[in-house]
């Protein structure tokens, strides 16, 4: 379990980094937290002859709010995340979803850039992602753009972020006040990937939703938008009927593949039941 | 060989610099070069937590962090947890609860309980499992381990009043 | 891990044309995505590359390319590759039979058998997967294939139209396939 | 009186919650484990292990790999071969391959190994050998070793009709043992009221102790002197087995245990790495380290458990049971590996009669070879006793549903009665002592038995799904008696060597080898009791061959029954020949003494004494009888008259979320019976370990591998240790009832936790699905797993 060797590079500034990225290619990786790099490294799986460390780029971190947008740094920590008053009080979900990946000591190096951009499916940011409606701030030689997120995930490893460019910020938009929100996550122990996962908001007048947000962690090429069952709870009363149908149809879009976790079929029963669960909590957590 | 690079950080409140290779692994540099075998190894995929060690304010576990990360970091290990022949509460409570058998996890848990207490004096035992949950333990079970973490949330509170 | 996969896929080229191609194993090899022939060791012995990149992750194979048999009447081969990886810690091989037989309209269609197996540290973490691995393996393959046989049919001059074999496999595909397990099995899913 | 209690205080001995000594270092972080020692010149050793489950070597090329910067050399079979080293004897009876010779049996197994001057240049090496291989079809289902066309695994023993243990009848055949009366047990079943049949599995899983295998040899070529550190819980027995391979000098050779990581049965066998680590010492002349990597633990040193078994019980209309007919197909893997007595292959499975008196029982155990990795230790357990405990803990529990009996009282009505102790089991066991129904009496009464079972129904009617898992068992440990217990030849006796200085303290050495089972502080309590010193005063020293007496180590709960009877029985040695010096000295018969806590006093005479200490001192003067010894030591090589039989009664309370198949453990009531208990703190400390490990294998452990023998979850991501998140809070108590036979009446206790707790598990998951026709689930009963059995059932539709 001991790495290649591998020439180590730590930049103090973006340009800087973009330049290194530049220079070496193909040969280089981004370190951010490290926790799916070096360990897939140890295993001489993955054998970069570059690493540039994220991790001495201050303009990568902080948690901010801009106008109705929380701006998080792509180098902030789970751990930042879970102890932020601002997200604590404006987007919680945020907050419940980091309380859930892996376990403490990771939580203090993962990142949420590198969690994102690493475009694993299993990785619990996608779908909050999704949910939430942000927005991903690339940074490339040519410049700066941003793009939403959805339609960022193409594939497994596979997104929109190109060669080059290095994630430097995640906007979301601020919640509603009173938008009821939820993380359902099955996993089999500490520090294990989702069987399956639903991430939920959800806004209510009286006991008719106005508008319903779901994303589906583990059970596809990508994190997925749940829409035909956001849609079908639309301007309905959420009851046990509008549930049911939500969870049938994002049950509809799952496309999971067996492993240790359990099979298709029970993959499939799992993003179904976190569904349902996710709404019901997210119900309960919402303001009518 | 790659090229070595020159690495100097704070190791329990002394400067030490050593000379590694870019893919060293910080646990290596602990245990070999530095003579800190305190902290182990015991999974090397960043699962069981006994090579935890404090980075800058932060639990993590070193075989997952590159020395050459650690230039001017402060790092704490288990054996810079005695201050001036004083045990730290934690390592009393370990003793006095039976919160370790065979040892090796002993280090890992103490040095990961150390930064739950900085951020959450007064962990009830739902919390600590939740935040110690880094950590594996193959003899105790866990449950004299949360009454040692309490045994030294008390002492320190009384300390501080 | 073993896996079967039995599928046909329509050329569009004649059925002489097609063959061309197949019988061409050097041809061949330079559909197979991934695949390289660096040795030709004699006419029906060949050593050559696989290279896999995924996300982070590279496994490259290397290793023996065996023309089983090659039978013109049947316009038939039989190919069997077998290598490790260059740390010797996983190993793969793949049996792949290909005939083409008339279709209608003067076109073909190309019959592949393909069973693949992986072996060792990739299998532990990916083994799962090899179903649609060796789907896309013979899916990028057949389409390779088709493309080239057209060209080689194609009067412009055959295999001037060739499409270049790429140079590692569609990531997204094979990526899906050996690796997904393998990252869920082992990696704490942080950081890139 | 006061006085009296003080003194008593004062010695903390046995019955006292003693804190550990051995503490202090651990807590510092100053403990020294195989990985903290570095000696000059040492280089580190990797091993290239092999893609392939089965698969003949053609060529192993080095070139490349010595090439590598810091690479000294590589280590084949071929190289071994001129110091006959290639292979080594098993502690199972059978020989395993050192370093693959031109053919590999499972997958990972060693094929070569680099040395190299650090860990990193290791790995480059090891990546830059070059093996050819020719792939062979796999074995891997042990139902499919004895089938007429199957590939023979083991070529190197084909001509052999026996490894060890009696006939063979195929070449992938290990062995077959049975025990009991077949024809009378055949007759019973022929004519039962009732019989039930379930096949029951104990899936293959390994201890997994957090500290991996390894070792530091190191040889002075000046000298001929070998010394070893190494993460054995057994170092004598790796010295004997080493000295026979090597022809080295049993006396030249120097095992030291040091701090021990947890073992857990992973440490008991002698493994390849130590063997190729020595002989690369022997051969470069510095020495040599070995650790092994997580993944190279969990897939190749020491798995536990793949027995296959099946479970019949013949019983009347009221549920008592006539007979038992037990059988069970264990996979060995491809090597017969694992530690056991050489009358015993199947280790103590004919304990499998449990606590029940049951007239006619009759069990047979086929091993078979597979290409998968050698083991079948006995993990936090005596050899095959969890197999055991496990098949008749459920097979009680499917006769109770088909007999519609509640399953506390079932086992009332076939309990052995307190007053039919000793007790000889059908399959000849004495058990030594025990009160079933108090102890059963005393938990349900806890947790209100009564009351959760109308609480079930209640929540039956709801369609929810709550179980209740009852565990009442009956364990065997310390092994053993010499006439029926030995290894190589080698009688399964321990052994305990004190001295007692002037001052009055004393040092005593065990052939046992803790691994966190705390002896530094327990053994030091029998001692401080029997002499009246102090055990602060009282140094244990194990492990280290060259000190300790010889002994068979510590696993399956050997160290209180025959390590602790050791040191008792040294002890008393030294307080008769201190009797004698006390007589002398207060000038008075031995007869007119009495022993009181720290002193013999004379009787009727309380102010006339003379204390242990006193009598030290005196031990070393002239002013002893005539013609006695000076000096105060003993030493005892302690034959255990008779195992010793533990028992509990455990139960568990489970709440099934049957739309995602999780298990909530609500409630776990555990009685243990050890008999006398030395300290309570470490008792408690040992269960609570013990139903940790039990919770691990029945709710989430397992090694899968795929048809061809791929390992398919070896790390730690997929294998299951649960963390302080999953692990549920554990509630302990006790009886005592006292071993007979045992000099101090104590029985061990740290494995009953795990034989007992993992039936109590299965029970409950099976209990919450009694209603609905289920009889039995296997392990492990993970979430997917459960939710299979709702989805099966029907019984989680939206």
């Amino acid at each position: 379990m001991i790495p290649r060797e591998f020439e180590y590079h730590a930049p103090s500034s973006i340009p800087d980094a973009l330049g290194l990225l530049k220079k070496f290619g193909e040969g280089a990786k981004l370190l951010a937290g490290g926790h799916s790099l070096l360990p897939m490294m140890k295993m001489r799986f993955a054998a970069p002859e570059h690493l540039i460390d994220l991790g001495r780029i201050a303009e990568l971190r902080g948690i901010r709010e801009d106008k109705g947008t929380i701006v998080l740094g792509a180098m902030t920590t789970e751990n930042e995340i879970i102890w932020s008053k601002l997200l604590q009080d404006k987007c919680p979900l945020l907050v419940e979803g980091a309380r859930l990946i892996s376990d403490p000591q990771v939580r203090y190096k993962g990142t949420i850039g590198g969690d994102i951009s690493h475009g694993d499916p299993a990785n619990d940011h996608p779908a909050l992602m999704l949910a939430l409606g942000a927005s991903f701030v690339l940074r490339g030689a040519s410049g700066e753009r941003t793009v939403p997120a959805e339609g960022f995930f193409h594939g497994l490893y596979d997104t929109e972020l190109k060669p080059g460019e290095i994630m430097t910020a995640i906007r979301i938009p601020v919640p509603a006040a009173g938008t009821g929100y939820c993380y359902a996550k099955l996993k089999r122990k500490t520090g294990d990937f989702a069987t399956a996962a639903a991430a939920v908001l959800l806004r209510m007048k009286g006991d008719t939703v106005q508008e319903a947000s779901i994303a589906l962690t583990n059970v596809g090429p990508t994190a997925l938008k749940a829409k035909a069952a956001e849609a079908a709870l639309k301007g309905k009363a959420l009851g046990d009927t509008t549930i049911e149908e939500a969870a049938k149809l994002a049950m509809g879009i799952c496309e999971p593949t067996a492993d240790q976790r359990g099979d298709a079929q029970y993959k499939t029963a799992m993003a179904g039941e976190m569904t349902r669960r996710a709404l019901r909590t997210a119900r309960t957590r919402a303001a009518s | 060989m790659a090229k070595k690079q020159a690495v100097a950080f704070n190791l329990n409140g002394k400067q030490v610099d050593v000379l590694v290779e870019p893919r060293e692994l910080l646990i290596h540099t602990l245990r070999e070069k530095l003579a800190h075998t305190g902290p182990h190894i015991g999974c090397e995929t960043s699962h069981c937590g006994a090579c935890t060690v404090d980075l800058d304010g932060m639990s993590v576990k070193s075989c997952t962090v590159l020395t050459v990360q650690c230039e001017g970091a402060k790092v704490l290990t288990i054996e810079g947890m005695e201050q001036g022949g004083a045990l730290h509460a934690l390592q009393e409570g370990f003793h006095q609860e039976h919160g370790l058998q065979c040892g090796y996890c002993t280090p890992g848990m103490i040095t990961r309980a150390y930064r739950l207490l900085q951020e959450n004096p007064d962990p009830t035992e739902e919390e600590i499992r939740y935040w110690m949950a880094g950590n594996l333990c193959r003899c105790t079970g866990y449950q004299n381990i949360v009454k040692a973490v309490q045994y030294a949330a008390k002492k320190l509170a009384a300390k501080a009043a | 891990m073993k896996v079967r996969i039995d599928k046909a896929f329509p050329v569009a080229a004649p059925p002489e044309a097609a063959w061309a191609v197949l019988r061409d194993v050097e041809a061949v090899a330079s559909c197979m995505p991934g695949a390289k022939i660096t040795e030709r060791v004699d006419d029906t012995h060949y050593k050559g590359t696989v290279t896999v990149k995924v996300g982070p992750a590279t496994l490259s194979f290397r290793g023996q390319i065996e023309v089983a048999s090659l039978d013109g009447t049947a316009r038939s081969l039989h190919l069997v590759a077998k290598g490790t990886d260059t740390t010797g810690s996983s190993a793969a091989s793949m049996d792949l039979t290909a005939s083409v037989v008339p279709a209608e309209g003067g076109g073909s269609s190309l019959k592949g058998v393909c069973e693949t197996s992986v072996s060792g540290k990739a299998a532990a973490f990916g083994g799962r997967l090899m179903n649609s691995v060796a789907d896309q393996i013979l899916e990028q393959f057949a389409g390779n294939f088709t493309a080239r046989a057209a060209a080689a049919a194609a009067p412009a001059g055959a295999g001037a139209a060739a499409p270049e074999a790429p140079g590692q496999l569609n990531g997204l595909a094979l990526a899906w396939a050996v690796f997904k397990s393998w990252l869920r099995g082992l990696f704490v899913g942080k950081g890139t | 009186m006061t006085d009296l209690l003080e003194r008593e205080n004062k010695l903390q001995g046995m019955g006292v919650s003693r804190l550990r000594k051995e503490d202090a270092r651990f807590i510092r972080g100053k403990g020294t484990y195989v990985d903290d020692i570095k000696m000059p010149g040492m280089l580190f050793g990797a091993i290239v292990r092999s893609p392939f489950a089965h698969a003949r070597i053609k060529s192993i090329g080095k070139e490349k790999a010595l090439k590598v910067p810091g690479v000294v050399a590589v280590l084949t079979a071929d190289d071994l071969k001129p110091v006959k080293l290639h292979w080594m004897p098993t502690l199972g009876g059978d020989v395993q391959a050192v370093l693959a010779d031109k053919k590999v049996c499972f997958q990972y197994q060693e094929v070569a190994m680099v040395l190299a001057t650090d860990r990193y240049a290791a790995a480059d090496g090891v990546d830059a050998v070059e093996v050819e291989y020719e792939e062979l079809p796999a074995i891997v289902d042990p139902h499919k070793s004895m089938a007429k066309d199957a590939p023979v695994i083991r070529e190197d023993i084909a001509d052999k009709d026996e490894v060890g243990h009696g006939k063979r009848t195929h070449p992938n055949h290990i062995f077959t043992w049975d025990a009991g009366d077949k024809a009378g047990t055949d007759a019973v079943f022929a004519n039962a009221a009732v019989t039930v049949r379930e096949e029951i599995l104990n899936p293959r899983v390994h201890p997994c102790p957090l500290e991996t295998c390894g070792c530091v040899a190191s040889f002075d070529k000046v000298t001929g002197q070998l010394t070893v550190y190494l993460t054995s819980q057994a170092p004598h027995l790796v010295r004997t087995v080493v000295a026979m391979l090597s022809g080295i000098p049993e006396s030249k050779i120097r095992m030291v245990g040091g701090d021990i990581g947890g073992g857990f049965g992973n440490k008991v066998p002698v493994y390849p790495g130590y063997v190729v680590a020595i002989v690369a010492s022997i051969v470069t002349g510095v020495p040599i380290k070995w650790i092994e990597s997580r993944i190279e633990n969990i897939s190749t040193t020491g798995f536990a458990r793949d027995y296959h078994g099946v479970g019949e019980l013949a019983a009347d209309k009221d549920g008592r049971i006539k007979a038992l007919r037990f059988t069970a197909l264990a996979d060995h893997g491809a090597f017969n590996s694992h530690v056991s007595a050489t009358k015993f292959p199947a280790g103590l499975f004919s304990i499998c009669t449990g606590s029940y008196d049951i007239p006619k029982a009759y069990c047979r155990v086929d091993a078979v070879y597979t290409n998968k990795a050698p083991g079948g230790v006995a993990y936090r357990c005596s050899l095959r006793v969890t197999e055991a405990v496990y098949l008749i803990e459920r097979m009680i529990d499917v006769l109770a549903q088909k007999l519609n009996i509640d399953k506390a009282e079932i086992r009332r009505r076939n309990f052995v009665k307190k007053e039919q102790f000793p007790y000889a089991t059908a399959f000849g066991w004495t058990l030594d002592s025990g009160n079933y129904h108090a102890a059963l009496d005393k938990v349900l009464k806890a947790v209100d038995y009564e009351g959760l079972r109308r609480e079930q129904a209640e929540r039956r009617k709801k369609g929810e799904l709550m179980g209740i898992g009852i565990s009442t068992f009956t364990e065997i440990v310390g092994a053993g008696p010499n006439k029926v217990c030995d290894i190589l030849g080698i009688s399964l006796f321990d052994s305990c060597d004190i001295r007692v200085n002037p001052t009055g303290s004393a040092i005593a050495r065990l052939g046992t080898m803790t691994q966190g089972q705390g002896h530094m502080t327990t053994y030091a309590q029998i001692i401080a009791t029997e002499l009246g010193l102090s055990s602060d005063e009282i140094q244990i020293e194990e492990g280290d061959t060259d000190k300790a007496p010889y002994g068979a180590g510590t696993w399956g709960s050997r160290s209180t029954p025959v390590g602790g009877a050791a040191a008792a029985m040294a002890a008393r040695k030294i307080r008769a020949k201190a009797q004698k010096i006390a007589a002398h000295l207060l000038e008075v018969g031995e007869g007119d003494l009495e022993w009181e806590v720290d002193r013999f006093k004379v009787k009727g005479n309380p102010g006339k004494f003379k204390t242990m200490k006193d009598i030290a001192l005196a031990a070393h003067t002239s002013n002893i009888p005539d013609g006695m010894e000076k000096g105060l030591d003993a030493s005892e090589y302690y034959d255990p008259p008779n195992m010793t039989f533990p028992f509990g009664a455990y139960v568990c309370v489970v709440d099934i979320d049957k739309y995602t198949g999780e298990t909530r453990v609500r409630r776990f009531y555990a009685l243990d019976d050890c008999g006398t208990r030395i300290n309570p703190m470490i008792i408690e400390g040992q269960i609570h370990g013990g139903l940790t490990e039990a919770f691990a294998v029945a709710m989430g452990q397992q090694v899968p591998f795929d048809e061809a023998g791929n390992h398919l979850g070896n790390s730690l991501m997929d294998y299951f240790l649960p963390t302080s998140a999953e692990t549920p809070h554990w509630e302990t108590d006790h009886t005592v009832t006292p071993s007979p036979h045992h000099p101090i009446g104590a029985k061990g206790v740290a494995e009953s936790p795990h034989v007992g707790g993992i039936p109590c598990f299965t029970n409950a998951v099976v209990d919450a699905f009694a209603h609905l026709g289920v009889t039995h689930l296997t392990m492990p009963h993970t979430a997917y797993r459960v939710w299979q059995t709702c989805n099966a059932l029907g019984i989680n539709k939206r």
